[in-house]
């Protein structure tokens, strides 16, 4: 049971960590007016919740009802 | 799309530096706070010396240090090119500042109100050679030649960035006067320079008087070996940059 | 902490819902929505409903009066920007111009009439008083003491701006004393123009054609010409460089002539005479002489006999005509008067007033001026040179179908005439250019604006020098006969009026926007002259150094918001009038000058009726007749502008000023701009090369028995000697002058917050090598000790060294914007030089002007 | 296991004698030194700190930037060590682990707080980073790497080991009961558990290592990609500060666990051999960080733009060179201590502790020593040259952050055993 828990969080952070990234402001040429904007609002916040879930996984592992 | 660009002729500047104050006027920046700065420096050994004077605005880089930088995308190039600071989104934390190779920023380390150069708020002098209210003058309005105008937010992300918004703990800097730009004007430095040391204009169109000014005579940038792609062109001779010693310094 | 934590709550707050926002987000709520709950800064609430209005005025804080519109928002000044109409400024402000709309909301200005409750010579207490009961108390003491003796009554002009309300109709309806404000101006220069070739104005070129520049200073670049202020000058001399002018700056310190010279001849302090002098020995040496010029234009050809007096056949100058060879008179038809040789007329050996000349001038080879200037000799003599090869003698030049003189050399040279030997050194420089016969020639010297000669070349010519008792400016005395009456002088004078010949002290000082103390030379003698006085009121914005110690009553009077002018637009070229119109009522209780005048002189009892104010001001505006102002009926400033306009031919009256900006604006045609265009040509005036009155007041002085250091420098010729400072004990080893900023004008800028931002700080410029040479180092605190030649008085200060190579190593400079100690942003920054400069014997010209020269001795404090 | 068989590991908890309470009332009082010049701060802005404008001769980052700096190098220990344990199985350093972990935590919380500290608008500041972060500054890696990433994975680590201990306290009744059942979370300990915790745990150590690395080298990117800023655009910035954080970072650890071994009188399990091992890594690190800065300073002034000529000089002999030569003289000299040691092999732990003290004072001033003179004197327009000092306000903030730091940790020492218990001691009923 604890290793399904485990890979669950770490998806859900992986995924989240994605989300943020794709949305948040581009790293790009700023010759041109620069998209300074995430795509949408909280992305580096998303970003962040991703990574805290993912390393969440060993917890998540351990917290597993031992068998 | 207008890219906008100023020259600069090194060989007219008389070192009045009327351009500094009418920044200051228009934009209602607050003591030792200088948008636009000019360099007074004398070079060389008696009798043979030389005296150099060089404005120095934002240079508006095309390859920004300080738009990289800055963590919450409060500095960000605007449509026209003008490098822009969002007021309501900085953060302060100087990041723009310590980047800029030009130190064209200036941080509100206080309250702008106790940084104007009279205290209105605090009714400085209320009683002094006779007594009048001094907190309403203008309407309260610190400084009571701030023009409300500055107010209107800009372009089409509606951000607040013209001069006048000053708050404490946010960073400002030399705007092209994004207010007068907007409205079809030169910027305040470019309109009252006495001897016109100053061109202001769109490069992407051909015939304006920068294109033509840039296409006739040589010009150079400032620290170009930095990548930064300044909009600021200079003629003339230019200042020796290592020299340190200034004609009339400004103290802090 | 409360303001933060409202603050910090709307955000704390705004963030709470901002996160959940975000979830909101994914489940599709609309940016609107999320827009709202961004955290943003308080500010105005709504749009905030904005009335703009744009006012035309004029300048009020530097001399110029440079044309302004005023951004008003809401009834509040919020921008001043340059009005592009006025040929001046061209719509552009200089530093002052934009900096002065802190005036509008300074609350250190004069809020009410003050009345001094302390006494005086220390800083004033004051109690508010109304306005009523101020001019009441002014005008029983001006009533009294006119009733007295008129004499006792002076008027301390300043940098008031409407001659004719003030000076041409206030003075002579009050019937006062007018002590001119010389304080950095140059009246020995316009006595030397006026006297020599009938100019009332200072040297400066004809900016658009002149090729080659001999600069004087940095006046060109940093302090504007003698009607002007900053901007148009400057304006002039780019575009001449930009035609290819070359510039040659004189000048003990490069300053801010910098980048604009081509060649800088770093000449010692107070040796200017000496270097012009050798300019015409050089030019006369090469031949460089318009002969034709001199011959028809100057008294060169008059015959001098052996005395040194001009030759007279019934009252008429003779020349030696060459065809007749014969004595004729200067003005006899067909006559080719000789320049040169001797002759005799009768048993008198005689000889034309230009062989003299060059008699005279042959001892000034530059190898003589080499220590006395501190320039090599060379150097001195390539300038000569250049001069003459670029002057082009006999070419012409045709400018709209007139044919004129063109000698593209010409001369700047504005404030070369504030030392001891001022007037002769702007005379020797004008010769130098008679030479060249570039005088008002295309590209030449020109002196003044006002395209006419000048009255005082005569009179100046025939000053009847009378016996003691004399005013308190020592008019027509034996003395100063040809005078400039300037404070520092009269000060000077009131400490031993017996010995001048002077038997009254004078009573009621009023003075009008000016800081004796802090402007003129000789702050002590200031001080004790101003203690004499029994009552003075002072009208002024702000609280003046003068007025905190020595007023009775303080009268505020308005800045930019009044009706004053009107000025001119002359910037040499084109012609016309402006009038400063108020964006805003005077601010506090603050009045119009104008407005304080009326009153006072209504309340003093001249104003109504012949030769009173209004009597005079008809007159002095030259109101014509539907529009003259009845004698008995109060007038009131707007009115009375608006009676000037439409007697000068503006149809709208003062309207028209108040929505556009230059009235009658003309270009001077080409035969009004060049005088030798004229009919006659200058006027029909014989420029003075021999000054011929000048010996005279020399003799009649001697038998009068002035002392010899009065009357020596009264001489034909300019003469060289060495100043009077120069005798000071050799330990006082270094020369002191003073300098002008941009940023600053008198008083009223230094004190103005945002000007003094850019050069906080009062410094002794000097030399590092001399600097060094004394274990001084940058920044450190010395004590400069000047020394009186004549007194033996010495006077020190204290201040901070800043280095400067551009400086002369014998030569040290201070600016003379500093020393205030009202205003909060100008205290303990530096002293004024003016405690160290002196006035009296040996320190005031023979044109009872001043010298900002002073030989020092700095040590480490 | 009865109470005698732990013994020795619940010394801290029994010794909170006098001594310790007067420690705390001296932290007590700093904190609220700091808190009071912070109350100043907020409500006058940054206006009462030394700081002033870049090219207006002053310095826009002061010490708060350092301190932050500082801090987020030290916390290198933590990790390190427990990844050493845990990965290369060396038992050794078991007794320090815990408070290396520790040491990483307290120092990320510090050093995030100087950062809050240092921003014009803090509370703006926090909710902007997370609305409108942009990835292209390494502010953005600094904020969400380091102050989210480093920390939450250390303190997962640390929960993760210490649930056996909070059981073994639980099942003995000792301290606050509540807080152990949390901490256990339901642990039983066995060997199969036991087991499944170390390989979790090697797997997490693995896991950070990378973000250990990454964190410091961001910290170094900070500043290494400021073009704008001479004597900050050099490669090896990042390296240097992964160097120089190992160095301090181990330093500081050293002396936490010296000072513990004093005042506990846990001589018998924090041997010297610990320490000996420490210090060599530190020695070696503080080695390669001279060279590094000598590296740095030989390229400055042989060839450098005027403005990083200008440091050098500055730094070597004008105004700054007290500074300077107190951070490099303190570095060699800690240098010479260990590898004077190493060489005569023997060690004395007052040799030990000298020099993971003079580290830790070069590592403050190197810190600041890169920071400030690139923005007084570093300037690449003709401003005049600048100073900083930093005024009373920043001390005290940065003296309150200081006692903060040591406060919480001797808390910790209260509530939670400093050394994990080892296998040995059954945690069983």
């Amino acid at each position: 049971m604890g290793r399904t828990l485990a890979l669950l969080t770490l998806a859900i952070g992986l995924i989240l960590m994605a989300v943020g990234l794709m949305t948040v402001a581009p790293v790009g040429e700023t010759a041109g007016p620069v998209i300074s904007n995430p795509k949408i609002p909280f992305a580096a916040g998303i970003w962040v919740l991703g990574m805290m879930t993912s390393l969440l996984t060993p917890v998540a592992y351990v917290m597993g009802r031992e068998k | 799309m207008v890219k906008y660009a100023m020259a600069i002729d090194l060989d007219r500047c008389m070192g009045c530096r009327a351009c500094m104050e009418a920044c200051k006027i228009e934009n209602n920046t607050g003591r030792n706070i200088f948008w636009m700065f000019v360099f007074k420096q004398e070079s060389g050994e008696y009798p043979n010396t030389t005296t150099n004077y060089m404005p120095r605005p934002c240079m508006h880089c095309d390859n920004a240090p300080c738009v990289k930088v800055c963590p919450v995308g409060a500095r960000f190039k605007s449509e026209t090119g003008a490098v822009l600071t969002d007021f309501d989104r900085c953060v302060g934390c100087r990041y723009c500042e310590v980047s800029c190779p030009y130190g064209v920023n200036y941080f509100n380390w206080r309250e702008p109100a106790d940084n104007q150069y009279y205290h209105w708020g605090k009714g400085e002098a209320e009683g002094k050679y006779g007594t009048a209210d001094i907190r309403t003058l203008a309407n309260g309005s610190i400084s009571p030649y701030r023009n409300p105008t500055l107010d209107e937010p800009h372009g089409a992300e509606k951000r607040t960035v013209a001069g006048g918004g000053h708050y404490v703990g946010v960073i400002e800097k030399c705007t092209f006067c994004v207010q007068r730009t907007d409205k079809g004007l030169d910027p305040a430095c470019v309109a009252n320079c006495p001897v016109s040391v100053y061109t202001f204009g769109d490069l992407d169109d051909p015939n304006s008087s920068i294109s033509k000014l840039l296409a006739s005579r040589s010009s150079f940038r400032l620290l170009e070996e930095t990548n930064t792609h300044p909009r600021v062109y200079y003629l003339g001779t230019p200042m020796p940059l290592e020299h340190r010693k200034h004609l009339e310094n400004i103290s802090v | 902490m409360a303001q933060l934590t409202r603050r910090s709550f709307v955000k704390t707050a705004g963030a709470v819902t901002v996160v959940g926002a975000a979830s909101l987000k994914l489940l599709g709520a609309d940016d609107l929505f999320i827009e709202t709950l961004k955290p943003v800064l308080p500010r105005a609430s709504g749009k905030p409903e904005i009335t703009e209005e744009i006012v035309h005025t004029t300048c009020w804080i530097g001399k110029q009066d440079c044309s302004i519109l005023a951004h008003v928002v809401n009834g509040r000044v919020v921008k001043l920007e340059g009005d592009p109409d006025n040929p001046r400024n061209k719509g552009r402000l200089c530093p002052k111009g934009q900096a002065q709309i802190i005036s509008f909301y300074d609350p250190y200005r004069v809020k009410a009439p003050l009345r001094r409750v302390n006494g005086k010579g220390v800083p004033g207490e004051w109690v508010e008083t109304s306005w009523d009961e101020a001019l009441t108390l002014v005008s029983d003491k001006v009533k009294e003491v006119r009733a007295k003796d008129k004499r006792l009554l002076v008027w301390q002009k300043g940098r008031s701006k409407a001659e004719p309300f003030y000076d041409n109709a206030f003075v002579p309806a009050s019937g006062a004393t007018k002590l001119h404000h010389g304080a950095f101006c140059s009246d020995a220069g316009y006595r030397a123009n006026e006297y020599t070739i009938g100019f009332n104005g200072v040297l400066h070129p004809d900016f658009n054609h002149c090729k080659y520049l001999l600069n004087w200073g940095w006046n060109i670049v940093n302090a504007g010409g003698n009607k002007l202020c900053w901007i148009t000058f400057n304006q002039q001399l780019l575009d001449a460089r930009g035609r290819g002018m070359k510039v040659v700056t004189l000048d003990p310190w490069k300053r801010g002539a910098g980048p604009h010279t081509d060649e800088w001849l770093p000449n010692k302090p107070g040796s200017d005479l000496a270097f012009f002098l050798t300019l015409s020995n050089v030019l006369i040496e090469r031949g460089y002489v318009d002969v034709d010029y001199l011959k028809k234009y100057t008294n060169s050809p008059y015959l001098i006999k052996s005395d040194g007096y001009l030759l007279k056949v019934d009252g008429k100058e003779q020349v030696w005509d060459t065809v007749s060879s014969s004595a004729k008179p200067f003005d006899a038809a067909g006559v080719n008067p000789a320049l040169e040789g001797e002759y005799s007329v009768g048993n008198e050996k005689v000889k034309p007033a230009f062989q003299a000349f060059k008699e005279h001038i042959a001892q000034y080879t530059p190898e003589w001026a080499e220590d006395i200037c501190g320039l090599p000799a060379e150097r001195i003599r390539k300038v000569g040179e250049e001069l003459g090869q670029n002057a082009m003698i006999g070419s012409k030049i045709v400018l709209d179908g007139v044919e004129l003189p063109y000698r593209p050399v010409g001369i700047a040279a504005y404030h070369v005439t504030q030392q001891e030997l001022g007037f002769q050194a702007c005379r020797a420089a004008i010769m130098a250019f008679m030479l060249l016969g570039a005088i008002e020639a295309v590209g030449g010297l020109r002196s003044d604006f006002g395209r006419k000669t000048h009255g005082n070349f005569k009179s100046l010519d025939e000053v009847q020098i009378k016996d003691p008792p004399y005013n308190i400016w020592l008019q027509n005395s034996k003395y100063f006969p040809i005078n400039s009456n300037n404070s520092s002088l009269v000060a000077r004078v009131s400490q031993d009026p017996g010995k001048y010949g002077v038997d009254y002290t004078p009573e009621v000082l009023m003075i009008h926007m000016s800081n004796p103390l802090l402007s003129f030379a000789d702050q002590k003698a200031l001080m004790e002259w101003l203690g004499k006085f029994k009552f003075t009121v002072v009208i002024d914005p702000w609280m003046s150094e003068t007025a905190d110690y020595y007023a009775d009553v303080v009268l505020p009077a308005a800045t930019i918001e009044k009706y004053e002018g009107p000025s001119s637009v002359n910037d040499g070229y084109n012609d016309g009038s402006v009038i400063r119109t108020p964006p805003m009522r005077p601010q506090f209780q603050s009045r119009a000058d104008i407005d304080i005048y009326i009153d006072l002189c209504e309340r003093a009892g001249f104003l109504y009726g012949k030769d009173g104010y209004i009597d005079k001001l008809n007159g002095s505006l030259g109101l014509k007749d539907p529009y003259k102002m009845d004698l008995d009926k109060k007038p009131d400033a707007r009115d009375i502008f608006d009676r000037w306009a439409k007697s000068s031919g503006i149809g709208e009256g003062v309207k028209y000023f108040e929505n556009k900006t230059v009235a009658n604006p003309k270009k001077f045609a080409i035969k009004d701009l060049y005088a030798p265009a004229w009919n006659p040509p200058y006027g029909g005036l014989r420029h003075r090369l021999y000054g011929e009155s000048l010996k005279r007041y020399g003799e009649v002085m001697k038998e009068k028995g002035t002392p010899e250091n009065f009357r020596r420098d009264y001489t034909p010729f300019p003469t060289w000697r060495s100043p009077t400072m120069d005798s000071s004990p050799s330990e006082y080893d270094l020369y002191l002058i003073s300098h002008k900023k941009i940023m600053f004008k008198q008083s009223r800028s230094t004190s103005n917050p945002l000007l003094k931002e850019l050069e906080p700080n009062q410094y002794l410029e000097m030399n590092p090598k001399a600097a060094e040479a004394r274990g001084i180092n940058d920044g450190d605190e010395i004590v400069v000790e000047s020394q009186n030649a004549i007194t033996k008085e010495t006077r020190q200060v204290k201040v901070k060294v800043q280095y400067a190579e551009g400086i002369r190593p014998d030569t040290v400079s201070m600016s003379h914007h500093y020393g205030h100690w009202v205003n909060p942003n100008v205290k303990e920054v530096g002293p004024a030089p003016n405690t160290l400069f002196f006035s009296g014997e040996g320190y005031v010209q023979m044109t009872a002007d001043q010298s900002f020269q002073v030989k020092v001795r700095v040590t480490k404090a | 296991m009865s109470k005698e068989e732990l013994g020795v590991y619940l010394k801290p908890f029994n010794r909170t004698g006098g001594k310790f309470l007067a420690l705390i009332a001296v932290l007590l009082g700093a904190m609220a030194l700091g808190g009071y010049a912070l109350y100043i701060q907020f409500t006058e802005g940054h206006y009462v700190s030394g700081m002033r404008d870049v090219g207006a001769g002053g310095a826009a980052w002061g010490i708060y930037i350092g301190m932050l700096v500082y801090f987020i190098g030290i916390s290198y220990a933590g990790i390190s060590v427990s990844a050493a344990v845990r990965l290369l199985n060396l038992e050794k350093y078991k007794p320090v682990a815990r408070m290396g972990e520790l040491l990483t935590i307290i120092a990320l919380l510090l050093g995030s707080l100087f950062i809050l500290f240092d921003l014009g608008q803090p509370i703006r500041g926090v909710i902007n980073m997370f609305q409108f972060g942009r990835p292209m500054s390494p502010l953005f890696f600094t904020f969400s790497v380091i102050a989210t990433g480093y920390l939450w994975s250390t303190l997962i680590f640390m929960y993760i080991s210490g649930r056996r201990d909070a059981s073994i306290m639980k099942a003995n009744g000792l301290g606050i009961k509540p807080l152990y059942t949390v901490l256990s979370g339901g642990y039983v300990d066995s060997h199969k558990a036991r087991e499944k915790h170390n390989k979790v745990l090697k797997a997490l150590a693995v896991a950070i290592l990378p973000l250990l690395v990454m964190a410091h080298s961001f910290l170094g990117f900070v500043f290494g990609l400021q073009v704008g800023r001479p004597g900050w655009y050099t490669a090896i910035q990042a390296p240097a500060f992964v160097t120089l954080a190992a160095a301090s970072g181990i330093g500081a650890l050293i002396i936490i666990s010296l000072v513990i071994r004093r005042t506990y009188g846990l001589q018998q399990i924090l041997t010297q051999d610990i320490f000996r091992g420490l210090g060599n890594f530190m020695g070696a690190a503080t080695g390669v960080y001279i060279y590094m800065i000598i590296s740095e300073m030989y390229v400055m002034k042989y060839a450098g733009p005027s403005g990083e000529v200008l440091i050098a000089d500055s730094m070597l002999s004008g105004q700054l060179a007290p500074y300077f030569w107190a951070e490099i003289l303190s570095f060699i000299a800690a240098f010479l201590i260990i590898f004077a040691m190493f060489a005569r092999k023997s060690y004395s732990l007052l040799g030990i502790t000298t020099s993971a003290v003079l580290v830790n004072i070069g590592a403050l001033l190197a810190r600041n020593m890169i920071i400030i003179p690139s923005q007084t004197l570093g300037m690449q327009l003709p401003y005049a040259l600048g100073s900083y000092f930093p005024s009373w306000i920043e001390i005290s903030v940065v003296v309150g952050l200081f006692a903060l730091g040591v406060f919480l940790y001797s808390i910790f020492t209260k509530i939670f055993p400093i050394i994990e218990f080892p296998e040995e001691v059954r945690g069983e009923r």
